[in-house]
């Protein structure tokens, strides 16, 4: 089905999110749709949806004007999407979600969970995912909610399907994957919009790209373009898609974890027995596929997990059974995982995230009173210095894009003396600017003499920063190797194969 | 303590409990499961739900035995008027669960009781038809609902100031038209007839459970099947799979052709109809005769129900269930004669709940979007 | 001392009585509706208009009383021991305002007994006629035993618990019997409570509980809760009697009539109209009224439908018992007694 | 969250700078600045409600009703009427709660308003312990407890012991507060320690303190030694606050107390550590607990903070409003009517103490409007219910009068307004 949108216009309030875009979108055809963090690209998608009304322009479909008043519309219209922020219900199951909306129903309304469960098997099998359709999905990790949210897509037969950066939270296969099917879909005449910030997907799989810069379509581009001919025209400016990283200079053992073993409420084992060392002034990036221990490893070092056995030293004292706030006391920054839920108080603004883990000491606090003057001229400095762009200080976080987001948390985390630095996830979602700002501060901090932990699923990344390269398969240790590892090796480590070359490990 | 009531066909003879060796028996029981749970926390395991409600149970038989030392306790009575204290809280709480699982926070249950006991009342003694006075209950219940959902759902007023105000506005209306109209016309506007008591064949003649939960009145079967319905209907049906669709993520649910606005709607005046049936058990299956405030708070106890229950219309039920029990209890030994000054025996359901709540439930979360309106750009 | 208009006439047309509740409200079926009906008569009588002001809550009862004062009323009735400082204080500050408080006398702060010449204490010695109906239950009742439960544990409620306990306790003492009453321990003053006035269903609950425990008189001090009492009865399929309180129920609420066995009366709604006619007509007076049995200010009701089931002879006794209480030989004492 | 109804300013995209061509003129962007704004919605809101109120009055006066059987013979007595007893009731409401004219001089004619701030005291204090409840993500339904506890022991220090003037007024307050913490801190203990729900262990904790002083009013440490009734001593000279304005008004020291204590809770929720601590756990306590906080201590702090508050409403009616001795029903239901005024302020401290100047005003105003016109106490509750309601929905008022919604189509909207947690996502918490 051809889909074209014609001189949409969004605005929230003063803010033109969508500019009089046009985008035409062929049957049959994969269209990416790069931009910046905020460039306007789900908005799009989410006018095309139905979620957004648009204050101007129109949606045609196989060149028949639409009138959509919501997502039901939309839906009937033969659209489908891929919500960048899943559109799941936690407390319901795979099945659940997969059958919302157009439930099979048997005598008085009887939900036929049997046969959505069929269904998501079915799916599931099709396209080589590995889900529990009976899996509550608040239990799942990111990455398998992602693939559901793929599923309740495919589950409608759309003509139209949006996929609104589905790669994010994928493995490397599960990437090759989807893009497989996606081709499957066009082939079949379906029609594509895919957004995503990883520029090799893009050359891989679109036919065509639009590029929208602040709010604007800025041109189209062809997959042979290069990648930096690309990250220029997204972000505006050339962008130096290599970080320069001059080899580690490790000082001594500073973090010291020894059989490390966390519980969940149940008495499942999720981290078992993981030891490992981090030296100053080294990265050791963290690698496996989402879900196998390294959320709770992390949030054990942060005495965030409630049942943790073993040892865990910083330069010689135990940070075993402390509190949060006497480790980050210590020295120890953390960029949370998930930066909305655990790492910004959305409703707060830029400079009150900036102290939100020194709310009780000199500087910021001085008998009881909150240094305000001393505060915004932190923030100022800090906003400068980590370039967050911005309304100002007093912006609410939860208005900022996603990339400017993680920005306010580096920047608070990196602006404290640290003896270790733990980032996990730190460029999720980030466009590729934002990713070139985010590595280079955290190389930065390596070649301050910090220690630092990275977690990554995404290889790439892992590449770019390790020093030494520790792989986690459930809850265990696969093997720690040296950065430069090949991806291959590392793809199996992941999979849970122990590595063939023994002097790997380092 | 007496098992049967007089009329039963099935005469149980009267169990007789010593003070003295119940007391010791029990104390050791309890004891023991202390023992054992506390062996189960050192080893970081979960008590089992099962052993908490058999110690639940030994603590109280114990302190019955204790409490009545040299008197009869009619068993079948106890429960009997526990159940009759816990219906309105049940139907309340059944209201209160489906109205939050939809994301609409109902603080007015205590308005659509009190509505719905109002209405029932004039309009079951106007028509001299019990049935119709049901009808007008539901109805009253559901107009409580409405104006709750307008201002919550389609103007975004604050749910629980709608709420709190609502409960003031339904009392301020009722008390009104009491003192106008139902006071000095009572023989024509506030003398209902009740619904007599049906005796459902063979189930009334079992031994306890008979006489308490069969020989009831309509009202009450209709809470059987109200509970069992709402439970089935939440957790097995599509409607209630888009309810909770609605109350957790309602954004979700809009992505998916569900109209968010409407649902809750539908849903919150729905909740509104089942309250107000829980108005009419006070004028037409309880005591016949509206008073003012009648309802005495019972809709805020419902409300406690309902997070007791964890947002579950089984759980809800029991919640209000083990209030009523309480309530009951309390009476009953005030009644055979307690050394317990009367305000202390009154707290009892209070702290009865207190002490559940704290014990077993624990932290409980309710329906991630309750309380907020959506908003669609 | 009323200064109103110049002619007897003018006074009277002049005349502005008012009534503040206590947060009961006045149709509580009890003494805030008795004493708005007395004020009603009153009015109508007197051919004037007077003004209300119904209470909800307890920091309204000063905002009520001093915007009466404001309302120009030459005489105020409050109703309840709750508004007794507040109008004391009142008082003392609109002098020329006449007062008259129920069911409680004045005290000073530091709790001595206060007498102001405006403010006229309406009080009753309730245990008197309840003491009758409990010996007419005790003689009345087939399975030896009798009931009462109030709304809260106020005074003004177990002055009736008391007099019925002793008047059981008399017949007990004079028959050698041992009629058990249930729901009260006036020794220990503990007892059974709804703990409300409003919560119909719990009356019904604590009757039917006391039914179970066989009582077949039941004595409900809770204002409107005695309709629960009602149903309980009805419910029980038994032959059991209330014993009503305040009014005559048989005539406040003839819909279960049957069931009334008598009613211990403070005949308030008369007393009232008494004393606001005598206000208006210049005759106010600041001396407590005590309603006793001799002044016929508290009795109990005809037996009504129960005349038949009841031996006469008992009535007999219970007429001479009532004479020997206006008579003073026979004391009835209660903690709760107004003072 | 209605809140996202304000428009955030520019962040990212393309902004809507001066030189766009579509920038609506100046005196246009006033005008929609106006008829956007609160303060119109607030008037409009109470002329609406004031409308239907007026209904409301009408139809149940009782000249009216008796004009009216002989309304199509004689139409105009009805109006009359009408017009009589709404126009009669309101002007008893304003003469009740601001000025009344018909007092010959000022001192006796503002009297009134004094009335309204010495009602708006109590409801002020608690509204702003509920609402600081309400930040922290806490639905504290518990005010008629707190006060209940705070006005028993702090009426017991005012009446019982025998100290100093002055150092007996602060002791009896400071026990009072104490005794009000303390029973929020319960609820905050056991939410921390056990999980177990505010809103119930609130609803709960009511009862069991309006038990517990009916006890001690009849039997316990709050009789009246000599007396029968189950009511407390008066408060002793030395303990009771000090009239403001001289004897003439009621207005007393517990104003400048509330004064002092929005001041307080201003400073505390958005100046202090604490409260920016309160205020991360009310608006993510998942992203707080990662930062260090202990959102289970800041959940018993906040009751306690919140109790606090609402046991000085609880102090403020045995050692201002009621002193000559309480019962078991001083709370006044000011705790339930406290969760509106704290809402209906935004669960901002200034916007609770203008709210509760608001409610103070109905209260003072509802016993005119009964005296004066004879308006059922009940009216008058509905026609204050509805103004409250009426307030609290800008929206609706907006479509009723056709106002534009601010933010749509607006450029240059104002500054957004920081999100609070409702007590609505608290319970559903
Ligand atoms: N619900 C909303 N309310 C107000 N403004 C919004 C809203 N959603 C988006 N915006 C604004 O619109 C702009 C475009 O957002 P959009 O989500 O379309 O960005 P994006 O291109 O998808 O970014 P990303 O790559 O990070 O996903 C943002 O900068 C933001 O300021
Ligand atoms: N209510 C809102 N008001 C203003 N801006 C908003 C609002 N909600 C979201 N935004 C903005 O919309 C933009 C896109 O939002 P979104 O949540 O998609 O961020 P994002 O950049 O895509 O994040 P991520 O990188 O984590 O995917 C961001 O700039 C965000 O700050
Ligand atoms: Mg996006
Ligand atoms: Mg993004």
């Amino acid at each position: 089905m051809k889909l074209e949108l014609r001189g949409i216009t969004k605005r929230f309030g003063a803010l033109v999110a969508n500019d009089h875009i046009n985008l035409t979108v062929e049957a049959g055809e994969i269209h990416a749709l790069l931009g910046e963090n905020g460039a306007g690209k789900s908005t799009l998608m989410n006018v095309l949806y139905g979620l957004y009304r648009a204050e101007e322009g129109e949606i045609l479909l196989d060149d028949v004007v639409q009138h959509f008043s919501g997502p039901g519309d939309a839906m009937a219209a033969g659209i489908g999407m891929v919500h960048q922020h899943f559109m799941l219900i936690p407390v319901f199951t795979v099945a659940e979600n997969v059958m919302l909306g157009h439930e099979e129903t048997g005598f008085g309304g009887h939900l036929d969970l049997p046969a959505a469960r069929r269904r998501v098997t079915e799916i599931s099998a099709r396209f080589g995912f590995d889900v529990d359709p009976d899996a509550l999905v608040e239990d799942l990790p990111v990455g398998v909610q992602q693939r559901v949210e793929i599923i309740k897509a495919l589950s409608r037969d759309a003509k139209v399907l949006v996929f609104d950066e589905p790669t994010a939270v994928l493995t490397p296969q599960e990437t090759d994957e989807l893009m497989g099917i996606m081709r499957q879909l066009r082939d079949s005449g379906t029609s594509i919009v895919f957004i995503t910030h990883k520029l090799r997907e893009v050359r891989a799989v679109a036919d065509r790209i639009t590029v929208i810069r602040l709010g604007a379509v800025v041109g189209q581009a062809s997959p042979t373009a290069s990648n930096e001919e690309l990250a220029t025209m997204m972000v505006g400016r050339p962008v130096d898609l290599t970080v320069d990283k001059s080899p580690a200079a490790p000082g001594a053992p500073a973090l010291v974890v020894t059989d490390l073993t966390v519980l969940d409420p149940r008495g499942q084992v999720l981290v078992n027995n993981v030891s490992f060392t981090v030296h100053a002034g080294e990265i050791l990036a963290i690698a496996g596929v989402q879900g196998n221990g390294q959320t709770e490893l992390t949030e054990a070092l942060m005495g965030l997990q409630p049942r943790v056995s073993g040892g865990i030293t910083l330069d010689g004292a135990s940070l075993r059974n402390h509190t949060v706030r006497r480790i980050l006391d210590a020295g120890v920054g953390f960029v949370p995982e998930d930066r909305t839920e655990d790492g910004l108080v959305g409703e707060f603004t830029i400079a009150e995230n900036l102290m939100l883990d020194r709310s009780h000491q000199p500087p910021f606090v001085k008998r009881f009173n909150v240094q305000l003057s001393f505060l915004a001229r932190f923030a100022e400095d800090k906003v400068k210095e980590f370039d967050v762009r911005s309304q100002g200080i007093d912006t609410l976080v939860a208005r900022l894009s996603g990339g400017n987001q993680q920005k306010v948390v580096l920047a608070r985390e990196l602006s404290r003396d640290l003896r270790l630095f733990i980032a996990a996830q730190p460029t999720r979602g980030l466009d590729v600017g934002s990713i070139e700002f985010v590595h280079e501060g955290i190389i930065a901090t390596r070649d301050a003499g910090t220690p630092v932990i990275v977690i990554s699923t995404e290889l790439d990344e892992v590449a770019a920063l390790a020093d030494r390269i520790l792989v986690m398969f459930r809850g265990r240790v696969v093997g720690i190797v040296p950065g430069d590892t090949p991806r291959a090796v590392l793809g199996l480590m992941m999979a849970g194969e122990t590595p063939t070359e023994e002097g790997a490990a380092a | 303590m007496r098992l049967s009531t007089t009329t039963d066909l099935i005469q149980l003879p009267d169990v007789v409990l010593p003070t003295r060796p119940t007391g010791i028996a029990v104390v050791a029981l309890l004891l023991l499961i202390t023992a054992a749970s506390g062996w189960l926390v050192r080893s970081k395991a979960k008590v089992p739900i099962w052993l908490v409600t058999v110690f639940a149970v030994f603590l109280l038989v114990g302190f019955l035995a204790w409490a009545s030392a040299d008197h009869t306790i009619p068993v079948p009575g106890l429960l009997f008027g526990s159940l009759s204290l816990a219906v309105p809280l049940i139907f309340g709480a059944l209201g209160g669960v489906i109205s939050e699982r939809v994301g609409v926070v109902n603080v007015a249950i205590e308005g659509q009781l009190l509505a719905g006991a109002f209405t029932s009342a004039m309009v079951a003694s106007i028509t001299q038809q019990p049935l119709l006075g049901l009808v007008a209950a539901m109805l009253a219940g559901v107009l409580v609902s409405f104006v709750l959902a307008a201002f919550a759902i389609k103007y975004f007023v604050d749910q629980v100031i709608v709420g709190v105000v609502l409960n003031v506005l339904v009392s301020g209306v009722t008390g009104f038209l009491f003192s106008q109209l139902l006071a000095p016309n009572a023989g024509t506007l506030n003398s209902p007839p009740r619904f007599e008591n049906i005796n459902i064949p063979l189930l009334s003649e079992i031994p306890i459970i008979g006489p308490v939960f069969f020989r009831q009145t309509l009202i009450v079967y209709i809470m059987y099947v109200a509970v069992a319905c709402v439970y089935f209907g939440l957790f097995h049906t599509k409607w209630g799979l888009r309810l909770r669709a609605v109350g957790e993520h309602p954004q979700a649910a809009d992505t998916v052709g569900i109209n968010v606005a409407r649902t809750r709607f539908w849903n919150v005046s729905l909740a509104g109809a089942i309250a107000g049936l829980g108005g009419a058990y006070f004028t037409l299956g309880s005591v016949g005769a509206f008073g003012k405030e009648m309802t005495a708070g019972a809709g805020f106890i419902a409300l406690a129900a309902v997070i007791f229950g964890r947002w579950d219309p089984i759980r809800a039920t029991l919640a209000a269930l083990l209030f009523g029990f309480a309530s009951n209890l309390q009476n009953v030994l005030s009644i055979i004669g307690s050394p317990v000054p009367s305000e202390f025996m009154l707290m009892l359901p209070y702290l009865v709940t207190i002490f559940a709540v704290a014990g077993l439930v624990g932290q409980s979360r309710g329906p991630a979007a309750s309380g907020k309106p959506y908003i669609k750009s | 001392p009323s200064t109103g208009g110049a002619t007897s006439t003018a006074a009277v047309t002049d005349f502005t009585p008012c009534i503040v509740s206590d947060a009961g409200g006045f149709d509580d079926k009890s003494f805030n509706q008795s004493s708005f009906d007395g004020m009603t008569q009153a009015a109508d009588a007197l051919g004037v208009k007077f003004k209300q002001a119904e209470s909800k809550t307890t920091d309204q009862y000063a905002g009520n009383v001093s915007s009466m004062v404001d309302q120009n009323c030459n005489f105020i009735l409050t109703v309840g021991f709750a508004l007794a400082n507040t109008t004391r204080d009142a008082a003392k500050a609109s002098p020329k305002t006449d007062f008259a408080i129920i069911d409680s006398a004045l005290s000073n702060d530091d709790f001595s007994p206060l007498a102001l010449d405006n403010v006229k204490p309406v009080l009753y010695d309730t245990a008197q006629a309840a003491f009758l109906a409990g010996y007419l239950a005790a003689g009345t009742t087939k399975t030896g035993i009798v009931g009462t439960y109030g709304g809260k544990q106020f005074p003004s409620v177990t002055i009736f618990m008391d007099g019925f306990a002793d008047g059981v306790t008399y017949y007990n003492t004079q028959k050698s019997k041992s009629v058990k009453l249930l729901g009260w321990d006036k020794a220990a003053q503990a007892g059974t409570f709804a703990g409300s006035f409003d919560d119909i269903n719990q009356g019904k609950a604590l009757s039917t509980n006391l039914i179970d425990q066989g009582a077949d008189i039941i004595l409900p001090v809770a204002g409107p809760l005695f309709q629960g009492t009602a149903q309980a009865i009805q419910d029980s399929g038994k032959d059991v009697a209330i014993v009503g309180v305040d009014s005559d129920l048989y005539a406040t609420a003839p819909a279960t009539k049957a069931l009334y066995l008598t009613s211990i009366m403070k005949q308030m709604a008369d007393a009232t109209k008494a004393i606001v006619v005598d206000a208006a007509n210049g005759k106010f007076s600041a001396t407590p009224y005590i309603g006793t049995l001799e002044n016929k200010g508290v009795d109990i009701a005809p037996l009504h439908d129960w005349e038949s089931k009841v031996d006469p002879a008992l009535v007999k006794e219970v007429d001479a018992i009532k004479a020997d209480i206006i008579s003073g030989k026979l004391k009835v004492t209660s903690p709760s007694t107004p003072k | 969250m209605s809140e996202t109804l304000q428009t955030p300013p520019v962040s990212s995209g393309k902004p809507a700078g001066p030189d766009q061509p579509d920038q609506p003129s100046r005196a246009y962007q006033v005008f929609r600045e106006i008829t956007t704004g609160n303060a119109i919605i607030s008037v409009l809101a109470v002329l609406l409600a004031l409308l239907v109120g007026a209904i409301l009055i009408a139809f149940t006066n009782e000249d009216v009703q008796k004009a009216s059987v002989y309304f199509f013979s004689r139409p105009g007595d009805t109006v009359v009427a009408a017009w009589n007893s709404v126009s009669g009731a309101y002007s008893a409401l304003f003469q009740g709660s601001i000025y009344n004219f018909r007092k010959p001089d000022f001192a006796s004619g503002i009297k009134p308003l004094t009335e309204t701030l010495t009602f708006a005291t109590p409801l002020i204090a608690a509204g702003l312990g509920v609402a600081l409840g309400f930040r922290v993500g806490l639905f504290n339904i518990g005010g008629r407890g707190q006060m209940l506890i705070a006005a028993a022991l702090g009426g017991w220090v005012a009446f019982a012991l025998d100290l100093p003037a002055g150092i007996h007024l602060v002791v009896a307050l400071v026990v009072g507060v104490a005794g009000g913490a303390l029973w929020g801190g319960i609820v905050g203990l056991l939410k921390a320690r056990t999980g177990a729900h505010e809103v119930i262990t609130t609803i709960m904790l009511n009862y069991v303190a309006y038990y517990l002083v009916s006890y001690l009013l009849r039997d316990g440490f709050l009789k009246t030694p000599g007396s029968n009734n189950p009511q407390s001593p008066a408060s002793k000279p030395t303990a009771v606050f000090p009239d403001l304005l001289g004897p003439a008004y009621n207005l007393h020291l517990g104003f400048i107390l509330v004064i002092i204590a929005t001041i307080f809770t201003w400073w505390l929720l958005s100046r202090s550590n604490l409260g920016f601590q309160f205020r991360a756990v009310g608006l993510n306590p998942h992203a707080a607990r990662v930062a260090g906080i202990s959102v289970n201590r800041m959940y018993v702090y906040a009751m306690l903070f919140s109790g606090g508050l609402v046991g000085l409403a609880g102090i403020n009616q045995v050692l201002g409003t009621s002193t000559s001795g309480f019962d078991a029903g001083i709370d006044s239901g000011i705790g339930f009517d406290a969760i509106t005024v704290a809402l209906l302020g935004r669960s901002r401290p200034w916007g609770v103490f203008a709210a509760g100047i608001l409610f103070g005003a109905f209260k003072a105003g509802g016993f005119s409007m009964q005296a004066a016109e004879g308006v059922p106490i009940d009216i008058v509750l509905i026609v204050q219910s509805l103004i409250v309601l009426f307030i609290a929905a800008p929206p609706l008022v907006r479509a009723i009068f056709r106002l534009p919604t601010p933010g749509q189509k607006t450029p240059g909207a104002k500054t957004p307004r920081k999100r609070t947690t409702t007590p609505t996502e608290a319970v559903a918490s």
